[in-house]
C-alpha cells in the first residue's frame, strides 16, 4: 500500500454543477419576483459532477501540512483509538456504563476535520459516536474519560456520558442520541455564526443511518436556502446498527442527496487522514463564503455498533478486508515511506499515548462522583428554579 | 396605560427586545413578507429587514432545531409556530435538544429560545387544529410554559421570556389575539415568569384558570356574584412553574376550588394542579375539587359541537355551586 | 391557444435514468450482500432524463378517451369550479366556517387523475385543499356541501369539515391539515395494496411547500425502498401561503428531488387535463409494476390561500397571465376545436352543474346538525368507551 | 402455566396473532435480520419471511405513518419503536394521524394499528434515552395506552391490543425484558384492556403503580406487612382507558393511596389518579394522595444520579406510613 504514488485527482475540488434544459431558478430568498416560469418543457435532463477525495493522493505537503502537523495528526488518532481500547476495557469491567459506540476505523475523518478547521472559532456536531471528534478537537482524555466514568471531572460533570461529550472551548457542540436530530442544530449553529458575522462554519456529522431522517432534508434545505456556512457530512461507515446501507436507502450514494438541494456534494474516502483533510479544507473555504455543501466520507467502523452488538450482519472476512485500510496503519506507512520519522518515534508516541489514557483512567478513578443535589443543577439559568418534590 | 390588542402587545413586545438586544431575531412561516398568518409580526420586517424577520419553509423541525443551534451559539431566537398544533413535527427538538441541553452539557451551554405561537382551540377547524398542548411540554423539565390571558400579561411575559436564559414555551391564542385590553406603558415592562396573579378577589370559591378559559372564570365570577357569591380568579400565567403557592394560600381562605382548563382532561393541567393542591391544602378542602375541561374527545367541525366540546360557564358556574354546597 | 397543434412531445414517457461512473447498487431490501464498493473513484457524475407531459400535446384518442370519456371530464371540472364558487358563497354567509381552501385552477389535476385511476380500486390522498379530488373521484356534492355546512349529512357527518373529505367508497382517504404528514400514509396505503395484492395505486398529492417537510423524504425513501406502488405528486400551484417557491427552496425543480430517492419523476403541465391524464397513465402503469415515481405538476391557484388571505405576495398581472390557462377554458377550446360537441350542450353541461350545487346547498340547509352526543361517537370502535366527565 | 421473559411473552403474543391473522405484521428499525435491538422479535423474521418481519430505515415518522396508511387500507400494523424515546420525531403521526382519523371520517377509516417499545428509564443512558411518554400519549382522545409490569399481562395484552380496532400505545420497558414470570398456556389468551389488576389485597394503604413502578410496590408492600400493614397493590395495566372503578373501590376501604408512577412529575399519570380519586372519593380519603415519581429533572448519566433519579422505594415506604400517620 505505502508503495503506490500519490497522483493528483482527475477532479479533486470540482463541485457539483447541475445543468439543465429548463432554465434554473437560482435560491433568492425575500425577493419577491417569480424567476420559476409555469412552462412545461419539451425535454429535461440534468448532468451533474461531483469531486472526489479518493486515498493515497494527497501529500502533506500540498496541504500545507508541515512535519509537525503530520506526526500530531499521527498522535491524535492514535490517542482516539488507545483511548477506546480503553474504554471498552473499562466498559467490561463495569467503570462505564449505558452505550458505548466505538469510532475505531473511523479516526481520520475526526483528525482530519480538526486539522482543517480553526478550532476555537469553527464549530463540529455529531451523534453519539462522539469520543473521535471530542479528542480530536483537543478535550482530554482526563474529561472525557471521566465522564464515561460518572465522575464530576467529567465534560459535562458525569451527567451526559459517552453520547454527550461537550466543549464549549473546543466548539464541540455535542455528542447527540437522537438520530438525525443534531443536523438541524447545526444548521443553525452556522447561522448563528453567518448572523454575527464571525467567519465561523458549522460542521454536522451524522450516519449514513441518519440520512434516512426528515430532519437532514430539513436541515439541508435550510441550510442551502439561507446560504449558510455549513458542512453536512454523512461518515457513511457502511452501517446503521445491523442495516447496510443499500437496505436502508433507495439511493445509496449519498452525494446524490444534496442534488434536491442544489448544494455542491464531493465523495471522500475516510481511510485517510490527508483526504479528508483536502476535502475539508476545500469545503471549509467554500463556506467561509457561505456557500453550503454536503460530503459523503465513506469510512468502516470496525468494532460493533455499541459493546452489545452480536455482529451477524457482516462476514468476518468483510471486517478483515476493511482493516487493511487502516488509517492509522495508513499514515504511520506513509510517514515511514516519506521518512518524516523514525519508527522509534513512532513508537515513542504510541508509548506517550498509552500513558495519557492510562493517566485519564487514573484521575477518572480518583475524581468523585456527582453529589446527589447536582442532580438539580444545570437545568434551568436559575439557582432558585421551584422542582417538585 | 395604552390599550392594545394582544396580537399588537405580543408585537411591542417583540419589538422593544429586538431594539434593545441585536441577538434577538424572530423565524417562522409567513413572519416575514406576509407580515405573520395572524398579524402578529405586522411591520416587523420593514423594521429590522430579512436578517432578523426571517420567512422559513413549511420545516418546523429544521427551524426548531436551527433556532436551538443559533441558541446554543450565541443568538436569541424567537421562533413563531404558526399555531402549536404543528409543533408536534418539531417537538423532538423541544423535547430532547433544547430542554435538555444544558444538563447533558454540564451547564456548559445555554438555550435561550422562545417558541410561541398560537395554543388551544380556535373554532371549526376540525381535530388537527385545535389542540391544547400545555400538558404535554409542561410535564418537561428545562422548559418553562407561559399561557397569558391577556395583552398586559403577554407584553410583560414575552418579554421576560425572550430575556430568560431558558427554553421557554409561549402560548398565545388564535381567538384571543384580537382581544383589546389595557397595557403598561412603563419604559421596560417586563412581568416576572413563575407568578400567578389574582385577577379578583373572594372568599367562597377559588376559580384557577389560564389563557382564554380566564375568561370564562372572569364571567362565573361575575355571574356568582349576583348571587351574592364571592369567587377569587386566579391567573396562573405561567403554567412550568407553576405558583402553586399564590393557590394555595387563596384555598386556605376559601377551602374550595374549581379549575378551568381548555385541555383534554386526562393528565392536563387541571390534573397537576387538583395534585398539589391535595397534597399542600389537605384539611383546608371542603369539597373535592372540580374540573371544568374540554371533552375527552377530538375536535369537531359542526359548529354545535365545537361549541359543546369547549369548557362551558354553565358547568363552571354549577361547578362553583356544587363546590359550595349551594 | 386553441389555434396551437398537438404534437407528440420529444420523450413523453421516458424516465429518470441516472448514469454514473460509479457502480451503481439497485435497492435490494432484505439481502446480506453489500454490493457499495468503499472505493471512492477518480471522477464521479450523473446524467439523469425526465419525462416531461407538456401542455397542448395529448388527443383524447390517443389518451384512449371516447367523447363522452371527455365531455365527463368537462362536467367534472365545471362541478368542482362552481362547487366552489358556491362554498366561498356560502362562506361569505357564514353557513361555512374555519379554513376553506379553494382549489381553483387545479382542477385538471383532480380530474386528470380520476381518469386515468380505476375508482375504487386505486386509493387518493391529499392535503386540505381536498374538494377538487373529493369531486373528482365521485363524492356527491351534497356530502361535500353538507360536510362544509358541519351538518349529518356531510360525509364525515359534520365532524371533518372543508379540510377532511374522506370517502372510504370512492377510495379518498382525506383530506389532511397538517402539512405534508399524510404522505407517509399514502405510502402506507401503498404498502396495503402491494400487501393485500390486489392490484390498487396509490396516489399521494401534496403542495409544492409541503416538499420542505421531513416527512416527504422519509415517504419518498420508503416508496423507494420498498418498491411499492406509489405516486408521489407535487402540486405545484408556486405558493405556499404567500412564499413563493423560489423563496423556500433552494432547488425550485421538484423533480430532481426524486434523485436523491433513485425515482422516477416527471414534470407535468397541471393546467391542461390530458396531459395530466397521459402522465398518470403512464405513471399508474408504472406503479401497478411496484415502480413508485415521483411527478411534479404545474399549476396555479387563483384564489388565496384560504379565505382571508389579502394576497399581497403576487401581482394582478401575474394572475391575470395565469388566467389565460384556465385548464377549463383550454378543454372547452379544445371541444369545440374538435367539434365533439356544441356549444349549446357545453352551456347545458354548466346549467345541469350549476342545479347539482344549488341542490346540494338546499340539501346542506335541510340536513339537521349532529346531535350533541355524537361528539363521542366515532372516535373508538367500541360504544361503549369510558370517557372522562 | 409455562415460564416466560417478558420479551418472550411479547414474542409469543405476536407470533400468535400473526398466525392467527393474516393481516397482522411487524415493521420497525433492526426487527428482521438482527432480530430486534433487545431480541424481541427473535427469529420471527424466519417464521414469517420478510413480508411480513420488516426492517425499516431510521425513518421513525415515515414508518408510523406507513402504519397508519396500511391500517387505513385493511391491515393490522405492529410498529416497533426501538424505544419510545424515539417516537418523538413521529408523534404527530400518533397524534394527527393514528388517534384523530376515525373521528374526522366519521367512522369510515379505523387505523388498528399497535405502537409498541420499550418506555421510561433504562439506566445509564442520559436525558434522551429515559423518558417516560405515557402522560404524553394518555391525554390524547382516540389512543388506548396500555403498560404490562409483568410476562403474562405483556403476553395477554399485547394480543388484545393486537385484535384491537383502535390505536393503541403499548409500552414495554428495556429493564425488564429479561423479567420472568408464570403466562398462561390457555389456548387463546386474552386480556380485557382496561381492567386493572389487584396485584395484593390488603386493608391499611392502597398503593397504584403501573409497569416497573409495580414492582416497588410490591416491595413496599411485603416491607410494611412485615411490620404488620397491609397494603393493597394495584396494578392498572391499562392508562387509558383507565380503570379508576377497581381504584375507587380499594380507596373505600383503605382511605389511603400512595401513587407510583416512573414519569416526571407534573401533569402525569400520578396527577390524574388523584384528580380521579379525589373527584369520586373524596369523603373517603383519610390522607392526601402522595406520588412517588422520578424527579422532576432530566434524567442524568452518573450511576448515583440516575438510581436517585427513579422513584425511590424508601420513599414510598415512607410515604405509606405518612398516608397511614403511623
Ligand atoms: C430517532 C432515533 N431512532 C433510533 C435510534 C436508535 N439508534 C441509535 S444508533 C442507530 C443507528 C445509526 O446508524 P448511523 O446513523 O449509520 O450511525 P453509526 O452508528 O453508524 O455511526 C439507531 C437506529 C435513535 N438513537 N434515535
Ligand atoms: C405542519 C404544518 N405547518 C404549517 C401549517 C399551516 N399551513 C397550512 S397550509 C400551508 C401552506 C401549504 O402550502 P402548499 O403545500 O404549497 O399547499 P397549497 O396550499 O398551495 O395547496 C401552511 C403553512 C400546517 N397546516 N401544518
Ligand atoms: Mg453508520
Ligand atoms: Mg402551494
Amino acid at each position: 500500500m505505502a508503495k503506490q504514488t500519490r497522483k493528483t485527482p482527475a477532479k479533486p475540488a470540482a463541485s457539483a454543477k447541475p445543468a439543465s434544459t429548463a432554465k434554473k431558478a437560482a435560491p433568492k430568498p425575500r425577493t419577491k419576483e417569480v424567476d420559476q416560469e409555469n412552462v412545461v418543457p419539451q425535454s429535461l435532463s440534468l448532468n451533474v459532477e461531483f469531486a472526489t477525495y479518493p486515498a493515497e493522493t494527497y501529500t502533506h505537503g500540498e496541504l500545507g501540512l508541515s512535519v509537525d502537523d503530520v506526526l500530531s495528526m499521527y498522535r491524535n488518532m492514535l490517542l482516539q483509538r488507545r483511548f477506546e481500547e480503553r474504554a471498552a476495557q473499562m466498559y467490561g469491567k463495569q467503570k462505564i456504563a449505558g452505550f458505548l459506540h466505538l469510532y475505531i476505523g473511523q479516526e481520520a475523518i475526526s483528525t482530519g476535520t480538526a486539522t482543517a478547521i480553526q478550532i476555537g472559532k469553527d464549530s463540529i456536531i455529531t451523534a453519539y459516536r462522539d469520543h473521535g471528534h471530542g479528542l480530536a478537537l483537543g478535550m482530554t482524555a482526563n474529561e472525557c474519560m471521566a465522564e464515561m466514568f460518572g465522575k464530576v471531572g467529567g465534560s459535562s460533570h458525569g451527567k451526559g456520558g459517552s453520547m454527550h461529550f461537550f466543549s464549549k472551548e473546543k466548539g464541540l457542540f455535542g455528542g447527540h442520541g437522537i438520530v438525525g436530530a443534531h443536523v438541524p442544530v447545526g444548521v443553525g449553529i452556522a447561522f448563528a455564526h453567518k448572523y454575527k458575522e464571525d467567519g465561523g462554519v458549522s460542521i454536522s456529522f451524522y450516519g449514513d443511518g441518519a440520512a434516512g431522517q426528515g430532519s437532514i432534508h430539513e436541515a439541508s434545505n435550510l441550510a442551502a436556502l439561507y446560504e449558510l456556512p455549513a458542512i453536512l457530512v454523512v461518515e457513511n461507515n457502511q452501517y446503521a446498527m445491523g442495516t447496510a446501507v443499500h437496505r436502508a436507502f433507495a439511493e445509496t450514494e449519498f452525494t446524490r442527496h444534496a442534488i434536491g438541494y442544489n448544494m455542491k456534494a464531493a465523495l471522500v474516502d475516510g481511510m485517510d487522514v490527508f483526504s479528508v483533510c483536502k476535502a475539508m479544507q476545500d469545503h471549509v473555504a467554500l463556506a467561509r463564503e457561505n456557500k453550503p455543501s454536503m460530503l459523503e466520507i465513506r469510512t468502516y467502523r470496525y468494532r460493533g455498533h455499541s459493546m452489545s452488538d452480536p455482529q451477524k450482519y457482516r462476514t468476518k472476512e468483510e471486517l478483515e478486508s476493511k482493516k487493511n485500510q487502516d488509517p492509522i496503519i495508513r499514515l504511520k506507512a506513509y510517514i515511514l515511506e516519506h521518512k518524516l520519522t523514525t519508527n522509534k518515534a513512532l513508537d515513542a508516541i504510541d508509548e506517550d499515548v498509552k500513558q495519557e489514557v492510562l493517566a485519564s483512567v487514573e484521575f477518572s478513578e480518583q475524581s468523585p462522583v456527582p453529589e446527589l443535589k447536582e442532580i438539580y443543577e444545570h437545568i434551568y439559568a436559575e439557582d432558585d428554579y421551584p422542582y417538585l418534590a | 396605560m395604552a390599550i392594545l390588542q394582544y396580537r399588537e402587545a405580543l408585537r411591542a413586545a417583540m419589538t422593544e427586545e429586538m431594539e434593545r438586544d441585536p441577538r434577538v431575531f424572530l423565524m417562522g412561516e409567513e413572519v416575514a413578507e406576509y407580515n405573520g398568518a395572524y398579524k402578529v409580526s405586522e411591520g416587523m420586517l420593514e423594521k429590522f429587514g430579512p436578517k432578523r424577520i426571517i420567512d422559513t419553509p413549511i420545516s418546523e423541525n429544521g427551524f426548531c432545531g436551527l433556532g436551538v443551534g443559533a441558541a446554543m451559539n450565541g443568538l436569541r431566537p424567537i421562533i413563531e409556530f404558526m399555531t402549536f398544533n404543528f409543533s408536534f413535527v418539531a417537538i423532538d427538538q423541544i423535547i430532547n435538544n433544547a430542554a435538555k441541553m444544558r444538563y447533558m452539557s454540564g451547564g456548559q451551554f445555554s438555550v435561550p429560545i422562545v417558541f410561541r405561537g398560537a395554543n388551544g382551540a380556535a373554532g371549526q377547524l376540525g381535530a388537527t387544529h385545535n389542540t391544547s398542548t400545555e400538558s404535554i411540554y409542561a410535564t418537561i423539565p428545562g422548559l418553562k410554559v407561559i399561557a397569558p390571558s391577556n395583552p398586559d400579561d403577554a407584553k410583560g411575559l414575552l418579554k421576560a421570556a425572550i430575556r430568560d436564559d431558558n427554553p421557554v414555551i409561549f402560548l398565545e391564542s388564535e381567538v384571543m389575539f384580537g382581544l383589546k385590553g389595557e397595557v403598561s406603558e412603563a419604559a421596560d415592562y417586563v412581568l416576572p415568569i413563575g407568578k400567578a396573579r389574582i385577577a379578583r378577589e373572594g372568599t367562597d370559591v377559588t376559580i384557577v384558570a389560564h389563557s382564554k378559559a380566564h375568561w370564562i372564570a372572569m364571567d362565573v365570577a361575575e355571574q356568582l356574584e349576583k348571587e351574592g357569591y364571592s369567587a377569587e380568579v386566579i391567573d396562573p400565567r405561567t403554567i412550568r412553574p407553576f405558583d402553586i403557592d399564590t393557590v394555595i394560600q387563596s384555598i386556605k381562605k376559601t377551602n374550595r376550588c374549581v379549575i378551568i382548563d381548555e385541555s383534554n382532561p386526562f393528565a392536563s393541567i387541571s390534573s397537576e394542579i387538583t395534585y398539589q393542591i391535595q397534597e399542600r391544602a389537605f384539611d383546608y378542602l371542603d369539597a373535592p375539587i372540580i374540573r371544568i375541561t374540554s371533552k375527552d374527545v377530538p375536535a369537531p367541525y359542526a359548529k354545535n359541537l365545537i361549541d359543546y366540546y369547549m369548557p362551558q360557564a354553565k358547568d363552571a358556574y354549577e361547578a362553583c355551586k356544587r363546590v359550595m354546597y349551594v
